[in-house]
């Protein structure tokens, strides 16, 4: 674990101790039975604390620096991967990426939003917040796919679309629609992911889909707490407090019917084992694409079109 | 995101005299507004005859749905649909007051139960199905409610063949209903693509302001897109962007003559023009052979 | 005619005299005679002159600032004409214009390349030339015409596609090659009319059509006659022989094939009135709509497509 | 337009020492050949084991036709269509010298008759429809023999269900046939766009240089699109838009990579690393029960 999160700190703490007695122990055995006990002490800590996550916590695991990014779970889960670039319009976005491969046999179009890991890298990939052109490029991705019958995967990783200038003067809000408006219509099976923060619009715009998960903890917002914060509460340090009433964990989301599923992440987080991560998207892959395999055109639209027209809550 | 300008706008309105004098209009004996953008002094009664848009400078002041209703649709046309669904705190979100509260607060204080009405009417004896968004009921946020009726008047016009308009003007998604209120753009925008592909038009008239998961979804899918003058249409607002990004923002960005000059909108048409464009615009799409 | 063309002077002497007779004449019959003698004369010369223009000086005409622009001809064809504006994607480019109207009973879709009479109108239009926005809000309206069944009509008239980088950069290539497949492709009827200029690329780009005309002194070529003499004939003054070679004029492009039918203009050209000019075209729109008023969609595709396909000439 | 390029191109060819040196690898015992990149001194035998690309600076040499089946098809798997046709100088055009000269010539200097082969061929046993245009024939001008040929492979591939790959390298619309070039941008999109219609894989490879009446037709209209590096890939080239509009040219501008950044390409491939991607493309595209 390269970088930690503050309410791991006992715990890291723990671990600590545990690497000084072993570098103390040397094969000594009066040692041995300590070190096994705290073992045993930190492996309980640990479950208790992640299992008693505040929303505020998980954010700050979905929200990582080491989190598994797309393109690098493209890469575990594909064989063959070969990125496909641009939106034939304006430009190619970084901040999403695409491409075909194969997940065993089965031949897929993935689409991620992409995050950086350094500074460095995330500036160039614009912290994963897309520009209109990425939507676009998701879209022509999309309907390439739908082209030739490739089941789509989409990987949802943004803090949301971006509020800059340029952003706005391409049409975000018309890249974004769009692409909500032609998902809902496309003949192939579309399975998607949330693996890190789902923000908002820019989340929604490549997740209109036949299957919808998140990882255990990823969130799914329509507004980032800071924003909501700031905005209904009218102070920006009362995130703590937004998140807990936006429900916008991988429970909670579930609960509100806008997920099929959980999956379940390593013990302490995604960034713990990218590899473990993606073989268990993997396996939800190949399970969903063999139900897709006996379903019509029309039933996968229609699947995906119900799911949606039942959402939303009122009385009359 | 955008539903930060709402309020970004809901705090101006709250300062600025000027605009406030908007909604004096209704008390009686208020006969004098002042344009909030020219400043000029209008009688009540003059401006009301002028679409509410200022005579000097033709600042388009927002409108009720009631106003848009009469200055539009052919006299006593208009029969609402759906009227009764009601918007429920199914989270029990509470932020400085409990979103019950609030809304309780917006039914009693408008005569509506949530942003947006939608009914049949006609435009020059053209039968066309309507959705009117309401601003002055909680910045016309997009909650379920929202989101169904939408979603409703867009399946009466798959039923019934009639082209569709409707009407934004909205702040973004109700946040108090979370990520369900986010789900209502792709409701909207699946429904809108089951219209679509069955080629009955639709046309929507962005109004200001138009912004968030609204301009991100049902207003910006029309087959013909019009905008009146001056509307703030945008996903993310000026404000957002100057705080986030700390961007100065150029003058008469994400009005509507700027998104006509970046592509975005089809034509900026006056409100007095309105009706005779939209009569105009159906009259076209639909095939003669199709109007009723 | 506000401007006056080089091969004209000796005419526009003539009416110089007419004009000064006149003056003196003042009623009186005398020089009533001679003045319909010079006038006769000053007829004939119009014919002659007008009858033995050379492809260069048909270029002239082609260019002249007067020659009727698009948006009038559109507003002059149809009624009730309403303009479409942007590409929903970059810009409104004000050197392709575009909207809905009546000809007749009929509806159309109208789209044009604009050119502007004055130098600072020329510079917002770009002279005519579009950038790729231009092409792309020219498809979308095609589509949306396509979509309601409504014609198409087509005024052509541009020196070309935009040499300047950022038409490069928004990849005007790829705009173009999108229009030409996907007209190929549009169920409804594509009317053409070559109004003045057809330039290269930019030209055909709104050009795949069914039936396609050519204002009498208008021209149609792969490059522009400065362009070719620069690049062949190593001597950009050679524009001249250049446009002999090229075979241009509607005469040589109805030869080879081409185009359907000429479309006479007003003696001395298209700008000595635009209504004439207007009521011409508006009579051939519907005739052609009459006609096409028969035929499936599917016929509509073919007749474009065999028209296209048989284009060009080899042996084997 | 472009075409002006191709001839600004021909002009350095024949300046440039060091590019004229790819000329002579044909010629025995010319034995080395230096790279126009970065002028590093390459043996020519070294030079065609590692397809034609210089060992230091990757520069991509420009390479016949033949070369291209060598490097890219299963042996001796290609079998040539349409072999026959032939251009004619039906506007008995005449510049600084007769077309009908220019096509002797160009005829009589290479083996071809035209500058296009096409024909059907296996990359690792999947059958594919190959077209592959010659730049050293007249440029790579797209006349009516180009236009027909890319048309004819098309049409073929929508017989055979063959998936379609067309080598682009070309200055353009030949001038020389009038207004008959610029219709073959046209004819051979409308073709595409009915093998579009009928699902059958199109894939373009750009190479150095695909621009004027070429790039702004069948060359960018793939299902996907590949550039070899460093490939001049425009519709007006860099010449005529410093010449024309007087602007200076960003360095790299109009090369693959910057099309691979501004959207207009999925991705630039090394030429040793084509045939395997393309074989990956073919098989991810084609449905595994439609292989053949
Ligand atoms: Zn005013
Ligand atoms: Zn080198």
């Amino acid at each position: 674990m390269a970088k930690s999160l503050e309410f791991e700190r006992p715990l890291l703490e723990l671990y600590d101790k545990i690497e000084q007695l072993k570098g103390l122990s040397n094969g000594n055995d009066n040692l041995a039975d300590e070190i096994t006990q705290i073992e045993k002490r930190a492996e309980k800590m640990r479950k208790e604390i992640y299992s008693n996550l505040t929303p505020n916590q998980i954010i700050q695991i979905a929200r990582h620096p080491n989190r598994p990014d797309s393109l690098s779970l493209a890469r575990l889960i594909c064989d063959n991967f070969f990125t496909l670039h641009g939106d034939r319009v304006y430009r190619d976005d970084p901040s999403i990426i695409g491409g075909i491969g194969f997940v065993k046999k089965s031949r897929v179009m993935l689409i991620g939003h992409q995050k950086g890991h350094g500074t460095k890298e995330n500036i160039y990939r614009n912290f994963g917040m897309p520009h209109p052109e990425g939507y676009r490029k998701a879209l022509r991705l999309m309907k390439l796919a739908e082209k030739f019958g490739i089941p789509i995967i989409t990987l949802i990783d943004t803090p949301g679309a971006f509020p800059g200038i340029e952003a706005e003067q391409r049409g975000q809000a018309e890249a974004i629609a769009r692409n909500l408006k032609e998902m809902s219509d496309i003949s192939v099976p579309i399975i998607s992911f949330v693996i890190g923060e789902g923000g908002s619009g820019g989340a929604l715009a490549i997740g209109v889909s036949n299957k919808m998960y998140m990882l255990e903890y990823s969130v799914y917002s329509v507004i980032s707490p800071e924003g909501c914060a700031s905005i209904l509460f009218r102070d920006a340090k009362k995130a703590d407090i937004a998140s807990l009433n936006l429900k916008i964990t991988a429970k909670d989301v579930l609960k509100l019917g806008v997920i099929d599923e959980i999956i379940k992440e390593p013990l302490g987080g995604a960034h713990n084992s990218w590899k473990k991560v993606a073989s268990t998207i993997k396996r939800q892959i190949t399970k969903d694409l063999n139900e897709f395999n006996v379903q019509s055109e029309q039933e996968i639209k229609d699947q995906r079109y119900n799911k949606f027209r039942q959402m939303g809550r009122f009385t009359s | 995101m955008s539903i930060l300008d709402w309020f970004a706008n809901k705090k101006n309105l709250d300062k600025k005299k000027s605009i406030k004098n908007i909604d004096k209009l209704n008390i009686p004996g208020n006969l004098w507004v002042k344009c909030p953008k020219c400043s000029e002094v209008l009688f009540s009664k003059d401006l009301e005859l002028s679409y509410k848009v200022c005579s000097k400078c033709s600042f388009h002041f927002r409108i009720t749905p009631e106003e848009r209703i009469d200055y539009l649709l052919d006299n006593n046309s208009f029969v609402e649909l759906d009227k009764d669904i009601k918007p429920v705190d199914f989270l029990k979100f509470e932020d400085t007051e409990p979103y019950e509260d609030r809304l309780i607060k917006a039914q009693e204080k408008s005569k509506y139960l949530d942003a947006i009405i939608i009914g049949t009417a006609k435009i020059n004896g053209i039968p066309v199905n309507i959705g009117i968004m309401n601003f002055f009921f909680m910045g016309g946020s997009m909650g379920s409610v929202v989101g169904e009726k939408i979603t409703r008047i867009i399946e009466n016009g798959i039923e019934t063949k009639n082209p569709v308009i409707i009407f934004t003007s909205s702040g973004g998604a109700r946040m108090q209903e979370g990520i369900l209120s986010l789900m209502q753009m792709a409701k909207t925008s699946a429904a809108i693509s089951k219209l679509s592909s069955l080629k009955i038009p639709y046309i929507t008239v962005l109004c200001d302001p138009t912004t968030g998961g609204t301009s991100a979804s049902f207003a910006m899918l029309g087959d013909i897109q019009i905008a009146e003058p001056g509307a703030l249409i945008s996903f993310a607002g000026p404000r957002v962007i100057e705080q986030t990004i700390k961007q100065k923002i150029p003058s008469g960005f994400q009005r509507s003559e700027f998104l006509l000059d970046h592509g975005m909108i089809d034509n900026v048409v006056h409100r007095k023009d309105l009706k005779k464009t939209l009569k105009n615009i159906i009259s076209i799409l639909q095939a003669q052979e199709e109007n009723k």
